[in-house]
């Protein structure tokens, strides 16, 4: 077992045809994996929203988490700097701990 | 004035008053999704049947080339009035006007409905129309965003995967080869489903469509009283259009008509997402509140039988 | 006893005890409310177009308001008794009492079902008036809660869109006006999916019941004896009162048997929501249970047949 | 190769063609369970009521206890193939040869279209052979299995669920119950659902397995050639050993392909899930993999055909 | 880029039919948004919940997230107080750092 | 209202059919609750997997979440090492508050 404290678990709000742009990034900055979780709806300065798998997903959102550690977490952070405003990006970075059967969150680690 | 009274546009109007009127009526997005998947297996399948019936003609060839042409063209004149009359900026515009280039299967399909039920049914080979105007419009949106930005496609492949290979537009093709490859014999072990069960399928969905379009509307913002009336005069200007070239070309009263319908009508499947990746910074509630919440009403109920009416003037 | 072996009840009963025998079989929720949309769709149509042939009779006002008597008048009789012989608080009492003043559509849908194939179908208005005994019970429900609790609706606009727009309400009621507009001709490119597949799907909604009311039962607590009595007690009286009224103001056997399937029957589609919204301190798992868990299997299996004999004894 | 021009083919390649292609066509995952339930219910009552009218056989014995046998040999066969040419651990080994040994519920009914359009449908009964079969291969592989590692099922409650009380053999088995009671006259009001719709559904599913199975291959991790091999060579051998023990035991042309395909097809329904829980440690990918993306494809488009034109050698 | 450190995420397991309740106290406490997220089921002292969408959402919980800032969030808690008891609220508090293109999670902010 | 700090928030992604065996761990831990939640997919050292109800959800996660106290968090840990390698578990810990009407999120508790 081992446990890794200090992670940085990042969620990101983005529309569901952008995912794909993110995790790109993500597995450029050394991440070793993702989860996607679905949403019903919510609210923000651009305005209300609610799922809806008929017009291609373009008003709906989905959750995408990543578990890094915290340089990588930070060099990601940097790299997702130009969607942020286009892509209407919520952002979260949450401290964590990771408890796996072997290695960590990210690939080059302990 | 009958066809308002249809069933189809009975249950739209149901599920437009209900989200008017704040019900909690909804249908679970899954099902919205398949039943749209169902809708175009089925016309698909009618389409590629009766061109196996009828053979590759010059109607349909000449059909074709004006449904291609009317998809390229009407996103550079929608274009030019949004930016202008419109008040939209370059990356705005240029995606509202792909909406408007490409067509909405929906609409498309209710109008061949009401067509049929009025005995002036379209030819089969319009749905083949129908896929070849779904996509090039997007294309031309994004030349157009171009010149007003640097954004641009990460890459060709994303662009690929977002037109011809976006889901809807396999689905109409593929629905469409296989139907060519049946023919109405092999047709028939699966016309329950997609045959006999059309109108009433058809009916939840529109049931469906009035909850989503008016809920959109009640979330829309950034919607200007202009915008509102270019969601009007568009289709009505794109269907005069539509009128006047299927006549030209020698179409029959309905499938002049279809063709007008295809003209006027503004994508909300196939278009949104390709914008909401190829222009993220383009404002999706917007072009996803026109096209949905104001043109697609808008011909479901007047425009076609104006549409219809004008077809009948001009053949 | 026939009816117990109709396809419909023996799905039911295989959904029971599957979920009994703990089996992970489960429909997907999408798909359970989207038959439960389509029953109510189908079922508002069938009645719309049946008034639309025989035309408003006095037998329908009469049936109306007896079946609005009965739904404001059942919530408090069952009140009392759940405060007495129940032990419940006034909270809890009152949010049980308006689910059995409301009425069940499946149970109503089954009924008819089973009564049409015994060759005494109720009339078509009946319909309406199930539309019209959804949701009084619902604000009589509230009155009687209020006499025991401060906590009540935060806005008159909730409690009016958890009762006359309540999505099941609007979708019976408008699919019954669209019934009433389209008429037998209308209905008929529709009839494929509103008609001919109605029995299919009744199981296949029927199966998935089971599997619901059987996996509620187990997750029930706070399910006295005394109140599970009751909730096998409550459609046994209400349906013979039901036969009684219906026998009263001169109604036939096979309506005045859904008159009393009507009373007997308690909702769970759309009273729970408005009780959780309204009341939110009482507990969802005792009303749902019983509601859900104990009474509509009783109905379905044997309350039917007793009110059926009961009806023909009367009238 | 008729048979490889019906349409429920064709929507499987459409299907295939669109993930191969990297489109974003896609069903919702509630919509495809859904499909499959309705398809296990479907086959599960036709089931029923043909042995509800010809009544339990000698014939039926002999195909049952066939299969059983069958479902209970092959995992022991591709379990040794499995480890020694196919380099597999003895778990994964064990949890691959599980899924061999049971059946493909969807394989066996697009092969039952294809034999029924053909002419030579099979005996009714195959479908309670086909629930027969799906289970015994499960506790097979554990047996299996338990030589290599010390995991175990946490309790027998739980092998229970997943083999006898797994959903869709519940399904199967209970439809086909269902089927025998109310016979074919207690059809009738169903059939419309049941067996109407049955071939349109049928592509909608199909379409998207094809969908699943491309997508799951390009998904698929550790898959050796020598895999992919045995993926193909276990239901060649598989069909053939079944096509000789129909003949063996004298059963016609339809009836024996039947078992030819039950034995040649790999489960991916019931056994995936109760692999999952009994040996967790075994790569689901994998036995997903080698079941859903090699040996459905290969028996759905080409193993069908050559096990009908074995058995009509050895017949 | 704008990074709010000390934030708290504010998640709320309501039943589904109360959840507008929830938002309406909220964005009364200066959030700026919200996100509502599905669930399959759960268990707790009021006995064990499985997702079910036929009656009418009575028995389905949602997630509702809530980002706010240090002050707001303790007055958003203060003013969930007299629901937590009826509603049956199971609410947890993150703190979090948010990462947005231009303000910060409360529209009163730096 | 009772506000409990330093709670353990115990995310576990896991394959749909082995979550009732993380829920048993769970309640002997003296956990009083859990949540589950839908994911859509994900990629990790195992490979990328997408939610696929077909095949009975053996290629399917869920996220369980349990909010324990400190000392009985690390006791489910522990209890968990032997199912992270054999089920594949994504584990995280982050520290919370939970704010509830009465008890905390362990019956034992203040
Ligand atoms: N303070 C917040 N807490 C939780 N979710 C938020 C918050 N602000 C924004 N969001 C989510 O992020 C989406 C985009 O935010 P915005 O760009 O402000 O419209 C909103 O629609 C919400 O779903
Ligand atoms: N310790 C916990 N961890 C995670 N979720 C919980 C916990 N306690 C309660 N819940 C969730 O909150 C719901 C309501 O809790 P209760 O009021 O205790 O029944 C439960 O059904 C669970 O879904
Ligand atoms: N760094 C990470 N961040 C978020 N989720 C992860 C991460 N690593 C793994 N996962 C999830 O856990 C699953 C199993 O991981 P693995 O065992 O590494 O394949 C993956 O498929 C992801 O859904
Ligand atoms: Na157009
Ligand atoms: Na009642
Ligand atoms: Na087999």
């Amino acid at each position: 077992m081992v446990i890794k404290s200090h992670c940085k678990k990042i969620e990101i709000l983005v529309d569901a045809p952008l995912w794909r742009r993110i995790r790109d990034q993500a597995m450029e900055m050394a991440s070793d994996g993702y989860t996607l979780q679905p949403t019903l709806g919510g609210e923000g300065a651009r305005g209300r929203w609610f799922d809806d798998q008929v017009t291609g997903g373009a008003g709906s959102k989905v959750v995408f988490t990543t578990v890094l550690e915290e340089e990588a977490a930070s060099r990601f952070l940097d790299a997702l700097e130009p969607m942020l405003e286009a892509y209407g990006l919520m952002v979260t970075v949450t401290t964590v701990e990771v408890v796996r059967a072997v290695s960590g969150p990210s690939s080059n680690s302990d | 004035m009958e066809s308002l009274l249809s069933p189809v546009i009975l249950f739209f109007v149901l599920g437009a008053l209900a989200a008017f009127a704040r019900s909690d009526l909804a249908f679970p997005e899954p099902i919205s999704k398949a039943l749209s998947l169902y809708l175009m297996c089925a016309i698909g399948l009618k389409g590629g049947i009766l061109v196996a019936g009828n053979g590759f003609t010059t109607d349909l060839l000449l059909a074709a080339v004006a449904g291609l042409a009317l998809s390229c063209l009407i996103p550079i004149g929608t274009f030019f009035v949004l930016r202008g009359f419109g008040r939209l900026d370059a990356t705005n515009a240029a995606a509202v006007a792909a909406h408007y280039g490409s067509v909405s299967v929906v609409t498309f399909i209710a109008g061949n409905q009401i067509l049929t039920d009025s005995g002036i049914p379209p030819a089969g080979y319009m749905i083949a129309v129908l896929a070849l105007m779904e996509t090039p419009a997007i294309v031309v949106g994004l030349i157009l965003a171009r010149g007003g930005t640097n954004l641009k496609l990460q890459s060709g492949n994303e662009l690929l995967r977002e037109t011809v290979l976006n889901g809807s537009v396999v689905l109409l093709t593929g629905s469409f080869i296989i139907g060519l490859i049946i023919g109405k014999d092999g047709f028939e072990p699966v016309a329950p489903v997609f045959e006999t069960g059309f109108n009433g399928l058809l009916c939840l969905f529109l049931l469906d469509m009035g909850l989503l379009a008016a809920r959109r509307i009640r979330l829309a913002r950034n919607l200007t009283a202009r915008l509102v009336l270019l969601a009007i005069v568009f289709p009505l200007v794109n269907g005069t259009i539509g009128c006047l070239v299927g006549a030209a070309i020698g179409l029959d009263v309905g499938t002049t008509t279809a063709l007008a319908i295809l003209a006027a009508s503004a994508s909300y499947i196939a278009v949104p997402a390709a914008m909401r990746l190829a222009l993220p910074e383009a404002d999706a509630g917007l072009y996803l509140s026109l096209s949905l919440a104001v043109t697609f009403p808008f011909n479901i109920t007047i425009g076609i039988p104006i549409y219809t009416y004008l077809a009948k003037l001009m053949v």
